[in-house]
């Protein structure tokens, strides 16, 4: 039942966990279990409510299914301009 | 269009981008230069770092360059963004839109940097004479959880 | 700063004319050129000319200058008008707005232009294709006897 | 009671009198009576209520007083830009 994520890290999450990227082997259903993971993992307690999160390059909800080669990235407050 | 570009953005290549992108039947052409500021909420700022999520920034971008064309009447809408390590007065951002009509070209360019600075996956870090860097927010960003 | 000419509005010209009314405390830059265009309610342009009561078009663009500056908070508003005899993509009119925040350039940039065409007293004469040349006006223009 | 009156012609108003600019000594009161006088002279019946008036470049009512000296512009529609 694992899944292989790749996770890609950006701006302050890449800072709290101090990696660019990853593929991490995972039961995650929803990036909301996957965010949880990595909380545990890196140690720190940023809140979900501060992000959006992206699938494959689209936003998507924290309680969409995360599918095996799926990408997964946390989306900071983004600053462009 | 959209590109995502680490080399500066010069006038002269904005010169070209607007004969490139400027046609017979254009009257109006309105360009947004975004400039790294010496400033920002009261702190004194010494050099940004743009940091992006290539595929994705291009992706939403273009995604938001289609929707403008549906909404305004143009001929042409294109935007450029800086990653990496800028000083005061570089350009961050460069948005052209031409149109037929001024009025068209002006909303066009206005609607595209306002969704570009909430959508787009690009984050800005400043760096300041007096303080630790920071990663900052755009404040009309609504986080709505999509 | 308002400036009528007669010299081709080059994008080398603009280029200086960015730099020089850009400063440190600028965020935003917002441009706009009035290019001559190969067609006007449906007749083919083939060229443009532009005629100007020189002393007074200068006095007023300073005073609608004057009162964007005071309307809006920009670092510099710029524009300059041609006159003469133009062919099809020539620059008719520049526009520049520094400011802080890009909302105010947006704004300022916009409103001079809007005005410009108003009261200025600088007139157009088309010429056609297919047809004898006409002054033609301006059809935002309200033509109140104050 | 002969004003100086400087008269400068623009666009259609140019395209009527044929003349670019001109020294007139004149009895009119306001720019309304001169513009009477205008259309006589140079035969024409252009509409006044499509025109402004300017003295000394600044815009006025056609029922301003005129000075001798003054300088009188008939605006027709501008069109900048």
């Amino acid at each position: 039942m694992n899944k292989k994520i790749k996770l890609m890290y950006f701006a302050k999450i890449r800072q709290l966990t101090n990696t660019d990227q990853e593929i991490l082997f995972s039961n995650a259903e929803t990036p909301r279990d996957l965010y949880l993971e990595l909380q545990i993992k890196y140690k720190f307690d940023y809140p979900l409510t501060s992000l959006k999160v992206a699938i494959n390059e689209e936003y998507c909800s924290f309680d969409s299914k995360i599918e095996s080669n799926d990408t997964v990235v946390f989306i900071p407050p983004v600053a462009g301009g | 269009m959209f590109i995502l570009t680490d080399e500066p953005i010069t006038q002269e290549k904005i010169t070209d981008w607007k004969k490139n992108f400027t046609k017979d039947i254009s009257g109006a052409a309105v360009t947004f230069e975004g400039l790294v500021r010496n400033h920002n909420e009261g702190k004194a700022v010494s050099s940004l770092e743009y940091q992006a999520y290539p595929e994705m920034a291009e992706k939403i971008a273009n995604q938001i360059i289609n929707q403008s064309k549906k909404m305004y009447s143009t001929d042409e809408i294109f935007c450029v963004h800086r990653t990496g390590h800028l000083q005061i007065g570089e350009i961050a951002v460069f948005v052209l839109a031409t149109s037929a009509h001024r009025k068209e070209a002006f909303n066009a360019c206005e609607y595209l940097i306002n969704e570009i600075k909430q959508q787009v996956p690009i984050w800005k870090r400043e760096h300041y004479v007096n303080h630790d860097p920071e990663w900052v927010a755009c404040h009309q960003c609504k986080h709505n959880h999509e």
